[in-house]
């Protein structure tokens, strides 16, 4: 089982970051992995895109022609790469800074990731947030590998803020519409 | 009017500083470099690049001493001065 | 008291109209943008926009062509001061400008502009010295401060595995060649007007006839250096320490 | 694969890179930052001077690659690293080191052309690197690796291969793997360092020793050449590296190296799920070029494919070894595009129609 | 002949090609000295600034580069010239130059490699211009001339081919063809000019040009580069140009081009004396290649033998257009030797006889 | 008076060891073998000729390898300091010299001189200035004089073409890491006696860890210059006027 | 009919000089000609040859196989081109600076080409003299148009040389040994 | 020897300056260097390398100074002097 997820949006959201985690998790949980990041000409703030691919095998090809997730965090990151999306994915979006309507067959997730970045800390949090969101709906990896994964890779060199991470994550895991949509 | 009379002196309602805020990055540069904490970014507002951008807090302390557009590496900021023989 | 609406209030300062009416891709509160408002002043007010040639250096300001309202033609790294003596050479009525970082100039670049002022091209030269190489992610360039942190002197500069820091314009107002040589600096509003008077000099250096024209300015690069955009206009201050700011030669009144 | 992980790591091509060759033993690294390739400079700042090794920031591509020769001729194991428009500036110093005979593995991480052109991956400098790289009769050892693990593998390869002939060593990759992590259990290597009887460190109680590649007289440098060419026989009899997956049954060879490679990988899977008997043949050492084995895994093929991030240059190579025998197809994408599977998934399907239409 | 003789000049390859490009109204020439083709720069030295026109020596092979694109972006006529090391040193330069698509015109006098080498005549950069000279996906027009009249033909053909493509041409020769001396008649000729819709010369009323290479978004690169194939694809239709001697009852077709054409046509002659009937094909577009043209005239033969200073470069074009239709054998100096037309004549006779074993 | 055998007599002056015993392809007259038998008897003298490499360069000297019995790498043209680099960071022991003509330190390579010099690096360069690029047949170089004529300005350099002459030891003496630069010249027995004490301070601050050292040597090159070997000579006092001989910087008594 | 001629020596004595001469003299008489230079890796004073084929028709190739002539004036040029004398060939060499005994075939000519030269005004004319007793034993191209083939190479920059040239050409063509061995 | 008497002085009778005949490339530089005029090529005689070789022409005037060997380029010259206490 193969799943490919984007999260895209501008830098300094912590979006490649945020990929790092969730590809440590993979990692953690003995999986396949394959994170690529890619930059736009700005040198910050500018677009900035993220794609992990995590699977059961080893890993084909680092682009792929249709993604189980979007994260959009930015308009132009949704029409960037939202036409990647197909039946059955789940796209996610910042309410914040993204309006969107509903899509045929696609699972939509609206959620102020921002402001609930914000409340929990940080707006740098804002990936994380989204990150937790996502993990409600698809477990992809599990929670335990996405805290020892942050724990490696924030706690290493800012242990301080941890606890701040953790509170992002478990926000945007029960963040009321992340639940699953039949809930 | 009359001779001996004071004429009340005209005052200038226009805004010395313009903000162009869409393109705004919110470096603070201008805010930095204002000497009479005139400029405050304005944290309510998110403007299309991600950015809180630069707003005119008080009118009344600004100079138009331009030192703020000086420093903008955007160019987004227009400094104007009440017309010539018009007060601030 | 009447309070009367002012039409003709008098305008202090507007955008020059030789920069374009974009947002650029540079950082928040990064220098280039000041020098691009600078050069766009100084060559609107020397009427020679429509004839200025203008050569893009590989950094962050290679972009310039987006911002800047004139011809450029785009340099390989480091090359611009060559790729404007061809043009230069072909072109006696243009006016030709180079826009380069410090990794360009003063690192791969160091023989064409070295060169171009042993050769007294009639070309003026915007040098932007942001002590790092800004693009590829901040690292060491040859302008880096002793003791500073960057990408690839993760410790900090240390002379004796990274060299020191290079006192380029100094080596390049040495040269005969060179008309006019100044450092400036985007640190205060003051300074930059005194560096807009310094580009201004350098142009007309080119105009009048009297050889290679340069002015280094200062900048600051928040992103590479790790600061907030305000922190890192504070650090100009420490920049300036090793590299003073002022006229280093002017040979225009020369002859 | 879940035994073996706990000592897995994550790790960016351009780290595993550096990190393989500090542990291979690299005495000297020398380079100049440029995107997509920073990182491998960024981690040799980190580590060499903390392993007590060389390392400089060079004042460009030029600097390196000389420091390079500087290094690589008292016998020190040498890497530089650079991107495409570095490796273009690297040329005539690769010439030198070629002709002199210098061992150096020098790694190009290619970006989008020609000149200053995108930092998005690409395969472009394909024939600059196996044909064309300076002036003069010379080849260089090519290695490609298409996964971290890899690249990883072939570092401490390309120094043996390096030392063992006396000559520079390429390893071409490509953006995508210098930026992209992969978890990792790193089969570090350090090979063995043998005499180097040629090596300048001073002729105290010996003769002088000179590193050169000069002479003016041509009957002399047309020996020196004849002993090149005799080295690079041995080479190309001794170092061809390539891998095959699903050959023994494909309709349709598909050739692709590096990260055009893992696409291929994908799409070969798709198109055998929808009937159509493809393989993918994998050349690692793009120089010397898997010419035989391509040869025969072609030979019982209908068609031959090549897929690349470039308009056309493994293709040639794949022609010289098909020799017309086998009609060959190219699909090449350009400018940082990386085709996703379903993209050669069409390309296979179009150039297998077009294969049936062809009499050969 | 005769008639011809009083207007005949004794001139060096080096200097024809230099006046040459002066009578085709070359306004700028940029150099770096370089034996053997420093008589170019001198007479450019000397004659330039007669004319008025721009003459600069630069500071290294990459400042005259670099002055080319800078004066080529504004649409200016220019040449520059090296020789092999120094070509090296032109490659990230000719790359922007086709990225940019910037028209210029250079040549390089080739001598011995790799490395410093020596400064006798060889054709071992036939690799590097024809296929990898700078990185990324282009390719540039090479031209070679096989005497000193042809020379100074093709230079104004070099001038028109880069103004009309918007391209870099190279010129090709070797150290004898750049300093021997051969009476000639020149026939210089001036391209006509035509409107630069894309050149610099300030934004004066209209909206500023810029001449770049650089695209960060890799679908608009991938446009980009899609652009330049199609050009390069015109070019290969449209300039193509080889010539053929004797080839019409040949069984044996020798391939060479510029210098060694010239021994092998007198090879030719003499095999034929000894009852071999030989014929010469001589590529004057070393790309684009007559590959057409040369599958076409070796249809009909026995063999095919490739006459080359180098190791074996042309030869793999040679390969590419024969693929494997009839045997191709290699005959290769290297490091400043020229075969005497004997050695040429032992090589036909050798191929001759392991083509008679060899069956396909 | 009675005459006697003297088979002790003293020896005045002999060839160095260091020195093969070769007849060089150097034109007659020509200064590379004064600087040659120069550098051979400093490496004696401080006897670090067996643990010496040198770095030979693309010029007239390129042969330097078959006349001073040493250890060499041919660099490319220009790149002797970053060859040199190369070898002084791996090699801690060994003393490392580079010997580069005018063209080749002064004109293509420019950055790699100037950047090993920023470096500090532990280095010695031999700088041979004889205003011309005598290999390739007399073209114009750098340090060519102003109104001099070479194949490349066969109406002598103009400044306004050709640019001016270029004081680049001037220039890297401005640059921290030089820990010593001198110029020397090969005009009289005094000078070249000189010239060789600098040599032995720019060899000495290598190898008392102060940093990078140069000696520029103005030298004659007869053929390139169209001179008697006399005359050439004698041309060098004019050369000096552009070239002043002294030492530039000493910064070895320093710290 | 196609005629190789090699003069070969240290560079100083005027040998390219003199192959342009020749060279010059074929192409005024309307004939083709390919001169060809080479030089040893001394800068001055090292060796130095010079190639000249002269021929009726459109020259091939620039390496000969058989020289028709070789001027040796100096024992290494004589080492490295002798071997391409053949049956018929004639060899001049200085008798100032080189010995050579008879060689089976081969038209030997032995001159005292130095001595000549200071003779006739300058040891740099000695490839001059050599070329006078060339062209007396094989008249590859006429008198009159070296004549004035040196008329234009030497008269055009040095009119005031002119005579010299001439004398020690005549000299060449009149020394002893010059004149066709039967006679 | 007898106190009181002067012994006569010791002459030397080798030569200061040995020339490298050889290799000497005739430059006529140490001619030039040399103060005294000690020296001049000997135009009889052409060496192998085609040059006219130096030659110490007077060898009294000699001081053995060594001008002459250090600017010669080709380091052909060696020079001599008379042991301590013997005369020149
Ligand atoms: C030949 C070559 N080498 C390296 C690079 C990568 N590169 C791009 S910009 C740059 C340096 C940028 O530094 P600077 O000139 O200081 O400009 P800044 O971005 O700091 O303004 C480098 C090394 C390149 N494009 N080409
Ligand atoms: C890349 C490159 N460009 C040009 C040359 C040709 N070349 C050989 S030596 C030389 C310059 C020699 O001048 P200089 O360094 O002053 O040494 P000199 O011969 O005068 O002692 C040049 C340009 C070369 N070998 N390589
Ligand atoms: S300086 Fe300019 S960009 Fe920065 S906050 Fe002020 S107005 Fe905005
Ligand atoms: S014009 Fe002067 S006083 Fe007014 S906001 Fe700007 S900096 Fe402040
Ligand atoms: S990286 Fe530095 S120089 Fe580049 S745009 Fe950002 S702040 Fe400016
Ligand atoms: S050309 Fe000049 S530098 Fe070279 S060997 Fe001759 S005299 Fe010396
Ligand atoms: S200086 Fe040396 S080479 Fe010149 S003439 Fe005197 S001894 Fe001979
Ligand atoms: S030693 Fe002195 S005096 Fe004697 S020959 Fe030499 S220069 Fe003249
Ligand atoms: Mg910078
Ligand atoms: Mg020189």
């Amino acid at each position: 089982m193969e799943r490919a997820i984007v999260i895209s949006g501008f830098g300094g959201q912590g979006l490649l970051l945020c990929g790092r985690v969730l590809a440590h998790a993979a990692m953690v949980e003995g999986r396949e992995v394959l994170w690529i990041p890619s930059y736009g000409p700005e040198m910050r703030g500018g677009a900035a895109t993220c794609t992990v691919i995590v699977s059961d095998e080893p890993i084909g090809s680092p682009i792929v022609d249709r993604l189980d997730v979007l994260v959009a965090l930015t308009t132009p990151s949704l029409e960037k790469h939202g036409r990647l999306l197909q039946e059955g994915s789940l796209l996610v979006v910042d309410s914040s800074l993204v309006s969107v309507g509903p899509r045929a067959g696609i699972e939509l997730l609206d959620i102020p990731c921002t402001q609930l970045a914000v409340a929990a800390g940080s707006d740098k949090l804002v990936s994380i947030v989204a990150l937790g969101a996502v993990l409600a709906r698809r477990p992809v990896v599990g929670e335990a590998a996405v805290r020892s994964a942050l724990t490696a890779i924030v706690g290493a060199k800012h242990p301080e803020l941890l606890a701040m991470d953790f509170a992002a994550l478990e926000t945007g895991m029960r963040t009321p519409g992340a639940l699953p949509a039949q809930a | 009017m009359t001779l001996g009379t004071v004429a009340p002196p005209i005052r200038w309602t226009g805004t010395p500083v313009i903000v162009a805020s869409d393109r705004c990055k919110g470096c603070e540069l201008c805010v930095a470099a204002c000497p009479h904490h005139s400029l405050a970014l304005d944290l309510g507002t998110v403007n299309p690049l991600g950015h809180h951008p630069v707003a005119l807090i008080d009118v009344a302390s600004c100079t138009s001493c331009a030192f703020c557009a000086r420093v903008c590496p955007d160019a987004i900021l227009t400094v104007l001065a009440p017309p010539k023989g018009v007060d601030r | 008291m009447t309070a009367v609406d002012a039409p003709e209030a008098r305008v202090i300062f507007e955008r020059p109209a030789l920069l374009e009416e974009r947002t650029t891709h540079y950082c928040p509160g990064c220098g280039h943008g000041v020098v691009h408002r600078l050069v766009a002043e100084v060559l609107e007010e020397l009427g020679i926009g429509g004839r200025t040639i203008a050569v893009a250096a590989v950094g962050c300001a290679v972009f310039a062509y987006d911002y800047l309202h004139v011809d450029f033609v785009e340099a390989q790294h480091g090359r611009a001061p060559a790729v404007a003596t061809g043009v230069r050479r072909v072109r006696p009525d243009a006016f030709v400008l180079t826009y380069q970082g410090d990794g360009d100039l003063a690192a791969i670049g160091t023989a064409e502009i070295v060169h171009a002022a042993a050769r007294g091209e009639r070309i003026t030269t915007v040098f932007v010295n942001n002590g790092t190489y800004g693009m590829t992610g901040g690292q060491l360039a040859p302008t880096t401060l002793l003791g500073q942190r960057t990408t690839s002197t993760p410790l900090g500069r240390d002379a004796r595995l990274n060299g020191y820091p290079l006192p380029i314009t100094e080596m390049l107002a040495l040269v005969p060649g060179t008309a006019y040589a100044a450092r400036g600096s985007v640190a205060t509003p003051a300074l930059i007007g005194k560096t807009k008077v310094m580009l201004r000099r350098a142009c007309e250096a080119q105009l009048e006839d009297r050889g290679f024209g340069i002015v280094e300015v200062l900048s600051n690069c928040p992103v590479g250096w790790g600061m907030t955009p305000v922190e890192s206009i504070a650090q100009l201050e420490v920049v300036a320490a090793t590299y003073p700011v002022g006229v280093l030669v002017d040979r225009t009144r020369e002859g | 694969m879940i035994g073996t992980a706990p000592e897995r790591v994550l790790l960016k091509g351009n780290e595993a890179i550096a990190e393989a060759a500090i542990q291979a033993g690299c005495d000297a690294y020398f380079g100049y930052p440029i995107t997509p390739q920073a990182e491998l400079l960024e981690w040799m700042a980190r580590r060499m001077p903390e392993e007590g090794r060389a390392f400089v920031q060079a004042e460009s591509e030029i600097g390196a690659i000389s420091m390079a020769l500087g290094a690589g001729a008292t016998g020190a194991r040498v890497m530089v690293s650079t991107s495409s428009p570095g490796f273009s500036l690297m040329a005539e110093g690769m010439s030198y080191m070629a002709g002199s005979q210098v061992p150096c593995v020098l790694v190009n991480v290619m970006r989008g052309g020609p000149g200053l052109g995108g930092i998005g991956p690409a395969q472009a400098d394909y024939l600059q690197a196996v044909k064309g790289h300076g002036h003069g009769d010379y080849r260089v050892p090519v290695l490609a690796p298409a996964s971290i693990a890899e690249a990883i593998a072939l570092v401490p390869d390309a120094f043996e291969i390096a030392e063992r002939y006396r000559t520079p060593v390429i390893i071409l990759a490509d953006g995508i793997l210098g930026q992209a992590m992969e978890p990792v259990a790193p089969a570090y290597r350090t090979p063995p360092r043998h005499d180097k009887p040629w090596a300048l460190g001073g002729a105290d109680g010996r003769d002088p020793r000179v590193v050169r590649s000069l002479d003016l007289q041509p009957a002399a440098l047309e020996r020196h050449n004849e002993e090149l060419q005799t080295k690079f026989r041995e080479i190309a009899a001794n170092e061809v590296r390539w891998a095959g997956e699903r050959l023994d049954d494909a309709d349709l060879v598909v050739v692709a190296y590096g990260i055009a490679a893992r696409v291929a990988r994908t799409a070969i899977a798709r198109a055998r799920d929808a009937g159509l008997r493809a393989g993918l043949f994998r050349p690692i050492s793009l120089w010397p070029f898997p010419s035989g084995a391509l040869a025969e895994a072609a030979a019982s093929a209908r068609a031959v494919v090549v897929v690349e991030l470039s308009a056309g240059q493994l293709i040639e190579d794949v022609r010289l070894a098909v020799e017309g025998r086998v009609p060959t197809f190219g699909y090449g994408r350009t400018g940082g595009m990386v085709p996703s599977p379903s993209d050669v998934v069409d390309a296979l399907r179009q150039a297998w129609a077009r294969s049936s239409e062809v009499t050969r």
